[in-house]
């Protein structure tokens, strides 16, 4: 087992400089360069410019430089000077780290109880009013929830701030409005889940042994019920990832997604390839972690 | 030897169903005396396992449903018992064995804690008095090495093993009645014969009734001391397993053996004609006349009982 | 039934090869299916191919059309070596053999009317270029094997199992083959359908000069139809022999622990009779025991031969066995006859 | 010979389920009538009030909902209605034609993977999960970010659309590619292969008459659940300026400026938020109900 995880993890490695590579090329392939939009450069200081990020070099010795550098966090962002990629993450992911795990949380745990009454309570109005919420809240895209969510509860009711990033009570709406649609997808997938487990065999056998409902469900039918949903979690990690680059331009919340888009925009190099290289690292270790996960609940299943 | 212990009385289990009501179960008599092992045997949509199923109230409902009928276990109705009070039944009085032994184990679940459950359950053990329990019931299912083994996974066993666990499952709380619902028939012939000989030993030994549902006459042949023969959701002929094969009575039973490749001979074979009913459309008459050979302008009416309760057959061939 | 041979098969492999997962798979095992079959079939005769799950019985039907590749070995059909067979050659074939499987469920598509199923043979060869006369003798066909020939254009799913193996006995006829492998088809069955179909496929075998090899897993089903029958386990014909020679006389102590475990639906015999339960289960053929493959759960097995060398088919009492010790080993149940 | 009784394809059975789901007729009933009012609804104003998309009355301003403009106008007094029509013919498209995008790439790459088999199967499938693995919306947001849409162009269509197009049908395909190789891969150990192959069929024959037709009913439920979701990631990208540019609109445009707006004239996130919603619950409702019919599990064997 452990040998496996090692395996895995220094598999990983080169998947992330690929990826980086990729994204390297891309925006060395792209037209224009990060400079081109500021006019006013005299070409000396462009010059400079260049130089001091390696623009002048060939493309592997610059990619290598740029590796080097993101790998001790000391490339310096090309718009922003004095920061470097290794600091921008270090200040902003924590929120943006913050932010997807309260919504994964709310996600897990609401998806998966309306997903348990759905399938438990089949054909009656639980099952057909959690699901028919379910789908609502697969319809409403994050970014129209979002507001509406704040019209209501921040401006109209005042439950809530609006927006900010200071404290917990500032974290409820993004949490929800990010987690919304998942925990509709969890809840979806667990009813299917439940439902055909609860018709399997086993489960049969389990109610013949004179187990209660209750006990059946727990001990017997829970756990396959959610494989499905633990095998979700790996690309539900990836779009929440992605997913708070919207959440944090709505409610302004300081995190790195936020920074993403702006750099990308700005065409800073180093702060996009440092983003998308410490993506890529991140959520590699998190589908690990979800196979691994996957073998605890699953026994027939050896990690590969 | 001749108390009863199980009495099935006119059982009609139905199902709902969008192409309408499929009466799976058709008002079905039988009794069980204690150590007694009666072979339930039919066809694929005969009603057996239905029937068996419905005993310990195992139907989903919906959609399934329990029409109407009596069992009576023990002086008690299983079918108007209280969730649970039935449930302190299951698995301790009345236990069950499925056909699938590679389904039928919770795949998530350690052998151990499938066994320990039920003794913790039940027998109100401790864990670790349940856990050497569950080595000795390994043990006494043939099971090798079952101290070592008893902490694997159900996948590490085999189709024969697992069926071992299942028995051995079954058996913890030695149970009065044992439900065998074609416990062999993902089996190889050769680990077939190792789980018949394992449930006859062990059904002798604990004085357990069984109740053995199959479509194998050689399976009943072998094991049971009383047989009910089920066609399209009744029982057609019930007899002691000797007189049946002997002397069946009802045309479908005499069809059945005549149609059955057997290994002691190689006449020719005759087969029944026609196909099994479809249960959601029935006829009101005899649900085997349209394959009867002996068929008459009565079959039209549904024909009674005609015999004694344990041994006569449904038809009215030889009533008038 | 004439003295010649029309299939001949040779030390028969078929291997399946175990790839590792990860980006560049590499074999890491073989499961051996079928390892060193020998077997022949004479024109007009039925061949019961008898064993238990995973014993390579229905890899062998398949190997015989060369529906699964050859590891090694020969399969000799008609004086042609369908191994050398490639691409067209292969393909034009397979219109003199043909196959029937066990799934009538499976075998069927689904998407097709049961008229375009049946006639499909008849367009892949090109013997019938007009499409109204396919459905024709699709027709005919049906009613040959007992369906309602006005059901021509109706799809599977709208008949029941042992019509749907109607359906597809009628396909396997249909360009007229000298050879079809049945594989496994009564054991999907109902138990009262099962004799119907077991009597079409005996009846067409005498009606049209037909070879059969009849897979199955129960002795018994194979006995009614099979002129000879040959028992196999992992991978291998253990003995080959008549009917009577393998139900009432076998000398293979697998053969023998088979015949005895089979029940006979007779409660008097089934009290006399003695049974030989095996011991454990069988190994796996992706590591299947050295020497004779059954000695691991033979109950006369000896120290040393058995374990090192794996015996050979070879004629003891006018029948082939593969046992060192075929002559000293006696009946094992202890009959006195 | 006795009257040919006609049968019942799995098709016309599938058709009759699927009629039977009422929620789901209905949503197809409700998008064909948001397709009608997308696709001839500009025309349509233009003929009675005079307004187009990009017309702008400066004058006017943002205004709230009235009789001459039925869902108000935006800061640059622009109908918003003629412009969440236009917004939803950009949305539509892009759903429509980066599906088809992902359906082109998707269905062959998971039937060459599954119809060759072996290496090349697990080689191809280890790329797909490992392209699943990364964040590749970020690479999409890279991509649309440095590519100027001027640069791009394709029969005339302003080149934010192309790029569009490509991006999404690019990363929404391989789902697909899986369902179809697993299609694929279990269709051709299934015994009616088998026996097309014994009966001398040509592969090309059994590709074409065997496997193709019975991959097509998860095919069509995947590509109906496709669709909603290629459109949320229009949306996204859209809403993070990323996507169509002005004068262009799409819902996932409009809906950002509404919520820019949303505290002064709500109706400009109401209105074409409440169109985009009723859509996707619209198609995903379809995509239940032709899951529902199209399930080979549901049906009565």
């Amino acid at each position: 087992m452990i040998g496996s995880v090692l395996r895995r993890l220094i598999g990983i490695l080169p998947l992330v400089v690929l990826l980086a590579l990729v994204t390297f090329a891309m925006l060395k392939l792209a037209p224009g360069g990060p400079f081109d939009a500021e006019r006013s450069i005299p070409p000396e200081i462009a010059r400079q410019l260049e130089a001091k990020f390696h623009l002048d070099e060939p493309f592997l010795t610059q990619f290598w430089a740029y590796l080097s550098g993101l790998a001790d966090g000391s490339l310096p962002s090309m718009k922003r000077p004095g920061l470097t990629v290794g600091e921008l993450i270090r200040t902003s992911f924590p929120v943006s780290l913050t932010l997807g795990l309260l919504a994964m949380a709310f996600a897990l745990l609401t998806g998966v109880l309306a997903g348990i009454i759905g399938a438990l309570r089949q054909n009656t109005i639980w099952d057909y009013g959690t699901m028919s919420l379910a789908l609502i809240g697969i319809s409403v895209p994050n970014f129209v929830l979002g507001p509406v969510l704040v019209l209501i509860f921040a401006l109209g009711l005042g439950w809530f701030p609006p927006a900010r990033w200071e404290g917990l009570s500032t974290m409820v709406l993004p949490a929800i409005t990010l987690g919304a649609a998942y925990a509709a997808y969890i809840a979806r997938l667990t009813r299917a889940g439940m439902l055909e487990v609860i018709r399997s065999d086993f489960v049969r056998t389990a109610h013949a042994k004179g187990l209660s409902e209750r006990q059946v469900v727990m001990r017997h039918a829970m756990k396959g019920g959610l494989l499905p949903v633990v095998t979700f979690l790996g690309p539900a990690m990836a779009r929440i990832i992605t997913g708070t680059v919207v959440i944090e331009k709505i409610f302004q919340v300081p995190g790195l997604g936020y920074y993403f888009v702006q750099s990308a925009l700005d065409r800073d190099y180093s702060m996009v390839l440092g983003v998308v290289t410490f993506y890529a690292a991140i959520l590699m270790v998190m589908n690990l972690l979800v196979d691994i996960a996957y073998t605890y609940l699953d026994p027939r299943v050896e990690l590969t | 030897m001749s108390d009863v212990l199980l009495s099935v009385e006119d059982l009609q289990t139905h199902f709902h169903t969008e192409y309408g009501t499929v009466k799976a179960v058709n008002g079905v008599s039988f009794e069980v005396k204690r150590g007694e092992i009666m072979g339930l045997v039919g066809e694929s949509g005969s009603g057996k396992s239905v029937t068996n199923l419905s005993i310990l109230r195992l139907v989903p409902t919906p959609p399934g449903e329990y029409a109407g009928g009596r069992i009576m276990f023990d002086g008690q109705d299983l079918l108007t018992l209280p969730e649970h009070t039935l449930r302190s039944y299951r698995g301790n009085r009345i236990a069950m064995i499925f056909q699938d032994p590679m389904t039928s184990l919770t795949p998530y679940m350690r052998v151990s804690r499938q066994i320990t459950e039920v003794l913790e359950l039940h027998q109100k053990m401790t864990r670790t008095q349940a856990k050497k329990r569950a080595i000795e019931l390994l043990e006494m299912v043939g099971i090798p090495d079952p101290a070592g083994r008893v902490d694997s996974w159900p996948h590490e066993f085999s189709g024969g093993m697992r069926q071992r666990v299942m028995i051995a499952m079954a058996l913890a709380c030695r149970p009065e009645l044992l439900l065998a619902d074609e416990p062999t028939t993902a089996l190889d012939v050769t680990i077939q014969a190792q789980i018949l000989e394992l449930i006859r030993e062990l059904a002798r030994e604990h004085g357990t009734a069984v109740i053995m549902v199959t479509h194998d006459l050689g399976v009943v042949a072998g094991i049971a001391d009383h047989v009910s023969v089920m066609y399209g959701g009744r029982i057609v002929e019930r007899a002691p397993v000797e007189p049946l094969f002997a002397n069946p009575q009802h045309p479908y039973t005499k069809g059945l053996l005549a149609s059955v490749p057997r290994l002691d001979s190689r006449g020719e074979l005759t087969p029944i004609p026609g196909s099994p009913p479809d249960l959601s459309d029935l006829p009101p008459g005899c649900a085997f006349a349209p394959r009867c050979e002996a068929v008459m302008d009565k079959c039209a009416k549904q024909p009674g009982w005609y015999g004694e309760p344990t041994l006569g057959k449904r038809c009215w061939l030889g009533e008038a | 039934m004439s003295d010649d041979v029309l299939l001949k098969v040779e030390g028969l492999k078929v291997h399946f090869p175990v790839l590792s997962k990860g980006f560049f798979a590499r074999q890491v095992g073989a499961v051996k299916a079928v390892d060193g079959l020998d077997l022949e079939v004479r024109r007009g005769e039925v061949v019961g191919l008898v064993g238990e799950s995973g014993c390579g019985k229905s890899t062998t039907g398949r190997a015989l059309l060369r529906l699964v590749p050859l590891t090694g070995g020969k399969v000799v059909f008609d004086g042609v070596d369908l191994g050398e067979l490639k691409g067209e050659e292969l393909r034009k074939m397979r219109r003199r053999v043909q196959i029937i499987f066990q799934d009538p469920y499976a075998s069927l598509n689904p998407r097709m009317t049961v008229g375009d199923i049946i006639a499909e043979p008849l367009a892949a060869h090109g013997l019938v270029k007009d499409a109204k006369e396919r459905q024709t003798r699709a027709q005919a066909l049906m009613e040959r094997c007992g369906l309602d020939p006005s059901f021509v254009r109706r799809y599977p799913h709208e008949f029941s199992g042992g019509q749907r193996q109607r359906i597809g006995i009628a396909r396997a006829l249909a360009s007229d083959p000298d050879f079809i492998v049945c594989d496994e088809p009564i054991s999907a069955l109902d138990v009262s359908i099962q004799a119907q179909i077991l009597n079409l496929l005996k009846e067409l075998a005498r009606e049209r000069n037909l070879s059969y090899v009849f897979i199955a897993h129960d002795l018994s089903a194979v006995r009614h139809i099979s002129d000879r029958i040959a028992v196999m386990y992992l991978g291998r014909i253990v003995e080959t022999g008549t009917f009577d020679q393998i139900c009432d006389d076998p000398k293979h102590p697998y053969t023998q622990a088979l015949v005895s475990a089979i029940p006979v639906p007779d409660p008097v015999i089934e009290r006399r009779r003695k049974r030989i339960v095996l011991q454990g289960d069988v190994p796996s053929p992706l590591n299947p025991p050295t020497g004779c493959t059954f000695h691991t759960r033979c109950p006369v097995a000896r120290e040393g031969k058995c374990q090192s060398e794996a015996p050979t088919l070879r004629t003891v009492n006018d029948r082939l066995v593969s046992c060192h010790f075929a002559e000293e080993i006696g009946d094992l149940t202890g009959r006195s006859e | 010979m006795s009257e040919v009784v006609q049968g019942t394809s799995l098709w016309q059975d599938a058709w009759r389920r699927w009629r039977r789901h009422k929620v789901s007729v209905g949503s197809a009933v409700v998008l064909t009538i948001i397709v009608l009012f997308c696709a001839f609804g500009p025309q349509l104003v233009s003929l009675i009030w005079g307004w187009t998309y990009e017309q702008q009355n400066i004058a006017l301003g943002p205004s709230a909902p009235s009789l001459s403009h039925p869902f108000g106008t935006d800061v640059l007094g622009r109908d918003l209605m003629v412009r969440t029509m236009h917004g939803g013919r950009v949305s539509l498209l892009v759903a429509f034609v980066a599906t088809s995008v992902s359906l082109v790439v998707g269905v062959t790459y998971g039937a060459i993977s599954g119809y060759v088999g072996g290496r090349v199967d697990s080689f191809m499938m280890r790329f797909v999960d490992v392209l699943m693995s990364t964040p590749y919306l970020l690479l999409v947001i890279v991509l649309m970010a440095v590519i100027p849409p001027n640069n791009v162009s394709f029969f005339g269509l302003d080149g934010s659309f192309v790029l569009m197009f490509g991006a999404l049908g690019l990363v929404s395909w391989l789902v697909l590619a899986r369902i179809v190789r697993g299609q694929v891969l279990s269709l051709k150990q299934k015994e009616f292969v088998e026996a097309a192959h014994a009966i001398g069929v040509k592969p090309r024959t059994i590709l074409f008459r065997h496997i193709v037709p019975n991959t097509l009913g998860p095919v069509i439920v995947y590509s109906s659940l496709t669709i909603p979701s290629v459109m949320l990631s229009e949306a996204f990208l859209s809403f993070l300026g990323l996507g169509i540019r002005e004068p262009q609109a799409s819902w996932g445009t409009l809906v950002n400026d509404g919520s820019n707006a949303m505290v002064v004239y709500p109706w400009l996130l109401v209105f074409p938020g409440l169109t985009m919603a009723l859509t996707l619950f619209c198609l995903n409702f379809l995509g239940d109900g032709l899951r529902d019919a199209l399930d080979p599990n549901a049906r009565k064997s």
